[in-house]
């Protein structure tokens, strides 16, 4: 396992240099002369030329980008100009918000999607498949702001049973339609793959093994399918992961939900490109650290894997 | 009579990738020094059991693979110091049939595509006449006119081993390496392969090199026949006095081991321990060793070499 | 699609039959019937009976069925690749069998595992019981499948070509094994083939099939001395031979191709490769005879 | 032969739902009972008018007609999606194929690069660009779609240009001497051609929906242009008092990316050779 880890360890840091050279890249082009883009219209050569110098910014590209790194390797990601305060502290403030809301999309996606799956493939071809494959081909094609505002006049407006915007105390009534507009998505997508992973493993010999020794269906489905066609059902999760990230700065605005999406939204109007490319940095950093998770997990459970990166 | 084909001391190591960083040298020896001539006009049998290296010397010989080191001669030419344009010439000369019906042939192209594809790289023939080749080669396998629009799904193992066949014959080699061609097929269409590639050898006068796991198929067909275990030849000979009197006691067993057509017959069996080892962990002195029932104690030091023990039976092993 | 066809057999109790036949001859589904693991949809038991110690298996509830499968009556399979579970240890999924059919506690189960593990000769079988499928060679894990199938010791062992993915060294040493247990075991053994060479070694008795159906059956004896039914002998003609001496012969292959269930003739189903074929072969399909005592075939040509 | 009855039927619905679609689009000028962007005389009369007779799915804040709007936001929609796929899918389809071809450092440094793309969620990476980018507008979202989505193609071009390079039949083409372009371009490339194809419907479908986000968040085209997405934003401020202004625009896009999913898979039935042998 400590192998595993160190080789997936490897495979991150040439990711986590292209993903930073990225964020650099534009906050270079973004910023144009980030100078004049700080001191506004009274920008003063001599001044200009200081701020340059001890920013670093007459140095070549290179050389920025090893500053940049530096800083960063201390969480140093700038100064937001419109909150006038670190960004680090600005991203610190709303991370939270937005972890908790990506962690019950997810709990929401697979669950839903994984018991979804489960039973379209068990009860292949019948009514039940047909209207799991419905509802999940409806899931992965409805925008994702659009899902959440029909949900906030069905369930907030008509119903009035949830709360339709902000965080209230962090408690869960506000997290519910936030998590289940995310997490539809990704529902959709797993169930989907559950569902023809689930249909690829019962075709398996082994699966004929488990039942020629007379194993109840239901041990041989919940037992010795399920824990194979979740492997390929995890793959997807993590992949998957990027796209419920991405949701999230739709879901956070259409809900108010004080996470890094509409930090990210908000920065944006303001022209605060810090914010903005510190905010987008974090996304990536979150979804590689899930990632990284959702491989663990894939060691735990396939014995293969050991060997293979061995 | 004249070699065709020599190889001399071949080998191909393939490294062990482990993670990016840190390679920590481990190699898989795939073919670990193998020599011998294959003669104008005959069938070289070669078996072996599965990963003992026969496909990948088919591969090696076709340079499909750069050896990591040894030369094969084709005809004059060195096939491994060749540039591009002479290895383009050499390949009209030299083809190959593959095992799988199914990989071996491109899913999306029609059959007179497949097996006129050769005509159209070498520029032998184009338009009616190219047509009017690919139906005779069609012919010469057995099948006909009628199936050259049609796409690999639509025939049957033996009938796409028959279309690979065409494909190889298309250019007019003089060579043609079978690389385990009717293992994948049912009984009563691998005869019908075998009686194929003997009438096609008659009237072509085409060199083979026969490789299968199979023996009682490489008996039939095979004019020598070398046995090789992990990545070596351990024994070559005529074919009939390699299965009238073999020698390696590897080549003992694996005859005993293959189930007689005959109830009657109750041969004396030799069992071998064990599992074949890895090609990345090769036993010291003779790689046979710690399988053999005849082991003595010369055998884990030294490593026995290939000699001839009577007029064109090599074997390599400490007890000749 | 009829992809087997009014097959009647049957095996005796200590006895080893044969089940030859080419690919899509209906072999395997008919070795599945048996203990009604043909996936269903597409696959459906139309009509007949399988009796086993005195009970119709068509007919038996599912409960109980699945008190046969893996106890009374089990199975091998052809791929030792695939046949085992990944993701568990060797030693789960034998003691799992036996904990599905006694009442014994996992320790006892995984003690049980382990020594039907040394049984079916696996080295340091405590230790291998550790250890997951793919730490393991084709041959070692056509053992353990067997391990998992005997464990019981059941009347009935159904293998379902155990050494075709295995080389032949290694076909050996399994055969012996099972040849091996069958003995010590006084169990029935229905071993699916399509190699006549198998079958000739180890058989007691032979029964081929073409196209779903059964075409002839016999003492191995018998039927390889006196073959009835041409396509038997077509098989046996068109394998290449090992003896020595003779000037090498022209193989006597069947023409023609595998059959296709969905374009079968209505007469004799051999009829289109048969060399032997005469006018009366088309119109209707021959019964399966009994020519001489114990020895029957599907052939008008036969006796 | 229900394989063949549900591949038929997915295709046809697929097709049907994006024919409508694209008619629409199309025939935009045709079609719509109102100018969309004019705004009419006596606004007041006019302003958020729930459906009726003459504005079949009522009017927006100034008194447009949604339907109108809609029929018009269907082309830039559409466009986008179309437009973003056919640019991305051939750049991506060279990477993965270099990629997956040459092998060793060029596949190492090209999917590192791919990887590190991919890290971050499509849409923040989209807002990140928008926002050095300056202008929000038809170009930019063009722009931004195509520099986040061609991964997603060059990986599944290499992918299957791994697989097949083993393919005996690439072998068996290398030893009647073929050259490399001869193996890209006739055997590699046509065995990508129908995942390819699969997955050009899939992106479409996503590119529709990326559309849509951006456009929401105001980052898509600027009026006067109308897209599905903007119109969402315009109508979001309604949501409790006038929900026809969000629910219609959505379900034109959800029907339009149901439409190319329905077909993505009635096409990966069909063209998928396991199915066909």
């Amino acid at each position: 396992m400590g192998r595993y880890v160190l080789s997936r360890c490897r495979q991150v840091v040439p990711v986590l240099f292209g993903v930073t050279l990225i964020t650099f890249l534009l906050i270079h082009v973004g910023l144009g002369d980030p100078v004049r883009a700080m001191m506004g219209q009274r920008s003063d050569p001599e001044i200009a030329a200081r701020i340059r110098t001890e920013y670093g910014l007459d140095k070549p590209l290179w050389n920025q980008y090893t500053l940049y790194m530096g800083k960063l390797l201390v969480g140093d990601l700038g100064y937001s100009y419109r909150q006038r305060r670190p960004v680090s502290r600005v991203l610190a403030e709303r991370l939270p918000a937005t972890v908790r809301l990506a962690f019950a999309a997810m709990v929401v996606a697979l669950l839903v999607g994984g018991i979804a799956g489960t039973i379209a493939a068990v009860r292949h071809n019948t009514l039940w498949d047909l209207l799991i494959m419905t509802l999940s081909l409806l899931g992965i094609s409805t925008p994702v702001f659009w899902l959440g505002m029909m949900l906030i006049l069905l369930f907030g407006v008509w119903l009035g049973w949830f709360p339709i915007s902000g965080y209230g105390d962090g408690g869960f009534t506000h997290l519910v339609l936030p998590a289940l507009t995310l997490g539809a998505l990704q529902a959709g997508y797993i169930a989907r793959m559950t569902r023809s992973a689930l249909l690829e493993v019962l075709r398996q010999e082994y699966v004929q093994t488990a039942r020629a020794k007379g194993l109840r269906e239901r041990v041989v489905i919940l037992k010795h399918a399920l824990r194979n066609a979740i492997l390929p059902v995890l793959t997807l999760a993590g992949i998957g992961l990027a796209e419920l990230l991405a949701g999230a700065p739709l879901t956070e605005m259409v809900f108010a939900w004080p996470g890094l999406g509409r930090l990210l939204v908000s920065a944006l109007g303001n022209r605060d490109i810090p914010v903005v490319l510190g905010a987008t940095l974090l996304f990536a950093l979150i979804y590689l650290g899930a990632n990284f998770l959702v491989d663990l997990a894939y060691a735990a459970i396939d014995p293969r894997v050991e060997l293979t990166k061995r | 009579m004249e070699p065709l084909l020599v190889v001399k001391n071949l080998k191909k190591y393939f490294p062990l990738k482990r993670g990016i960083w840190f390679g920590e040298g481990a190699e898989v020896r795939a073919v670990d020094g193998v020599s011998f001539e294959v003669r104008r006009g005959e069938t070289m049998g070669l078996v072996g059991e599965s990963g003992c290296g026969k496909s990948t010397m088919a591969r090696l010989i076709l340079r499909l693979l750069e050896p990591t080191a040894g030369e094969v001669y084709f005809g004059k030419a060195s096939v491994f110091e060749t540039n591009k344009e002479e290895m383009r010439q050499l390949r009209r000369r030299m083809q190959i049939v593959f095992q799988d019906p199914y990989s071996s042939l491109d899913p999306r192209m029609p059959v007179d595509e497949i097996v006129g594809e050769g005509l159209t790289i070498h520029r032998l023939a184009r338009g009616k006449e190219k047509t009017d080749r690919v139906v005779d080669l069609l012919e010469m396998v057995g099948l006909g006119r009628e199936h050259m629009g049609r796409y690999p799904h639509e025939f049957s193992g033996g009938q796409r081993q028959r279309i690979g066949i065409a494909r190889a014959l298309a250019v007019g080699p003089e060579f043609l390496i079978a690389d385990e061609p009717v293992s994948a097929l049912d009984v009563s269409i691998q005869a019908q392969i075998i009686n194929l590639f003997e009438d096609l050898q008659e009237q072509l006068g085409l060199t083979y090199l026969f490789i299968a796991h199979d023996l009682r198929v490489v008996k039939h067909i095979s004019d020598r026949v070398a046995v090789m275990y992990l990545g070596q030849i351990v024994e070559l000979a005529d074919s009939d006095e390699l299965y009238r009197n073999p020698l390696h006691p590897y080549t003992q067993a694996l005859l005993s081991a293959i189930p007689e057509v005959d109830p009657q017959s109750k041969r004396q069996r030799i069992f071998l321990e064990g599992d074949p080892p890895s090609p990345v962990q090769i036993p010291s002195g003779c790689r046979f060793h710690p399988r053999c029932p005849k082991r003595f104690d010369r055998c884990d030091q030294e490593e026995p070499v290939l000699r001839e023990v009577s007029a064109g039976h090599w074997v390599s092993c400490h007890l000749y | 699609m009829r992809a087997v066809d009014g097959v009647t057999l049957s095996v005796r109790p200590g006895e080893m039959l044969g089940l030859v036949g080419e690919s899509g001859c209906g072999k395997t589904v008919t070795a599945l019937s048996i203990l009604r693991l043909v996936p269903d949809p597409p696959g459906r038991i139309v009509g007949g009976t399988i009796s086993f110690e005195g009970r119709d298996l068509v007919r038996l509830p599912e409960e109980e069925i699945r008190k046969i499968r893996g106890c009374a009556i089990s199975m091998i399979f052809q791929e030792p690749m695939t046949s085992l579970n990944p993701v568990f240890t060797v030693g789960e999924q034998v003691a799992e069998g036996i904990r599905q059919h006694q009442k014994v506690s996992r320790r006892e189960a995984w003690d049980q595992a382990v020594e039907v593990l040394k049984r079916v000769k696996i080295s340091d079988p405590a230790r291998r019981a550790r250890e997951y499928p793919h730490q393991l060679s084709g041959g070692m894990r056509q053992r353990v499948m067997i391990a998992i199938a005997l464990a019981l010791r059941p009347k009935l062992l159904i293998a379902d070509e155990p050494t075709t993915a295995l080389d032949v060294t290694i076909q050996a040493q399994i055969l012996e094994l099972l040849l091996g247990l069958q003995e010590e075991m006084k169990m029935a053994v229905m071993l699916i083939t399509h190699d006549l060479g198998v079958i000739a070694e180890t058989a007691d008795r032979v029964v081929v099939m073409y196209a779903g159906r059964v075409v002839e059956e016999a003492s191995v004896k018998e039927l390889f001395d006196n073959p009835l039914h041409p396509y038997t002998q077509g098989l046996m003609e068109s394998l290449p031979r090992l003896e020595t001496g003779k000037a090498r012969r022209r193989l006597r292959a069947i023409p023609g191709l595998v059959p296709n269930l969905l374009e079968l003739p209505t007469g004799c189903k051999f009829a289109p490769r048969c060399p032997k074929v005469v006018e009366q072969c088309w119109p209707t399909e021959p019964e399966l005879r009994e020519i001489r005592p114990g020895h029957s075939a599907r052939c008008i040509l036969a006796g | 032969m229900t394989a063949w009855r549900q591949w038929h039927l997915g295709i046809l619905l697929g097709s049907v739902l994006l024919a409508f679609f694209g008619l629409i689009g199309l025939l935009a000028p045709l079609l719509a009972p109102h100018d969309p962007y004019q705004i009419p005389e006596g606004l007041q009369a006019f302003s958020l008018l729930s459906p009726r007779p003459d504005y079949w799915l009522g009017t927006d804040l100034l008194g447009r007609d949604l339907l109108s709007r809609i029929l018009y936001g269907a082309r830039v929609s559409l466009l986008v999606g179309v437009l973003v796929e056919l640019v991305v899918t051939p750049v991506g389809a060279t990477i993965g194929l270099f990629a997956g071809y040459f092998g060793g450092r060029m596949d190492a440094i090209l999917m590192r690069i791919t990887d590190a793309v991919m890290a971050f969620p499509a849409l923040v990476l989209a807002i990140a660009l928008t926002a050095v980018l300056e202008r929000p507008g038809l170009l930019s979202v063009i722009i931004v779609l195509t520099a986040v989505r061609w991964t997603t193609v060059a990986r599944l071009v290499r992918g299957q240009v791994l697989s097949l390079r083993e393919a005996e039949h690439i072998a068996a083409t290398v030893v009647l001497g073929a050259g490399r372009g001869r193996i890209i371009f006739r055997h590699l490339l046509p065995n990508c051609l129908a995942p390819i194809l699969v997955a050009m419907t899939f992106g479409v479908a996503s590119n529709i929906l990326s559309e849509a986000g951006l456009g929401f968040l105001g980052l898509g085209v600027q009026p006067p242009t109308v897209s599905w997405g903007s119109l969402l934003a315009e109508g979001a401020v309604y949501l409790t008092v006038k929900p026809w202004l969000c629910i219609f625009p959505g379900l034109a896009i959800t029907c339009t990316v149901l439409g190319f999913h329905v077909l993505g898979d009635g096409l990966r039935d069909i063209l998928d050779p396991r199915l066909r042998s």
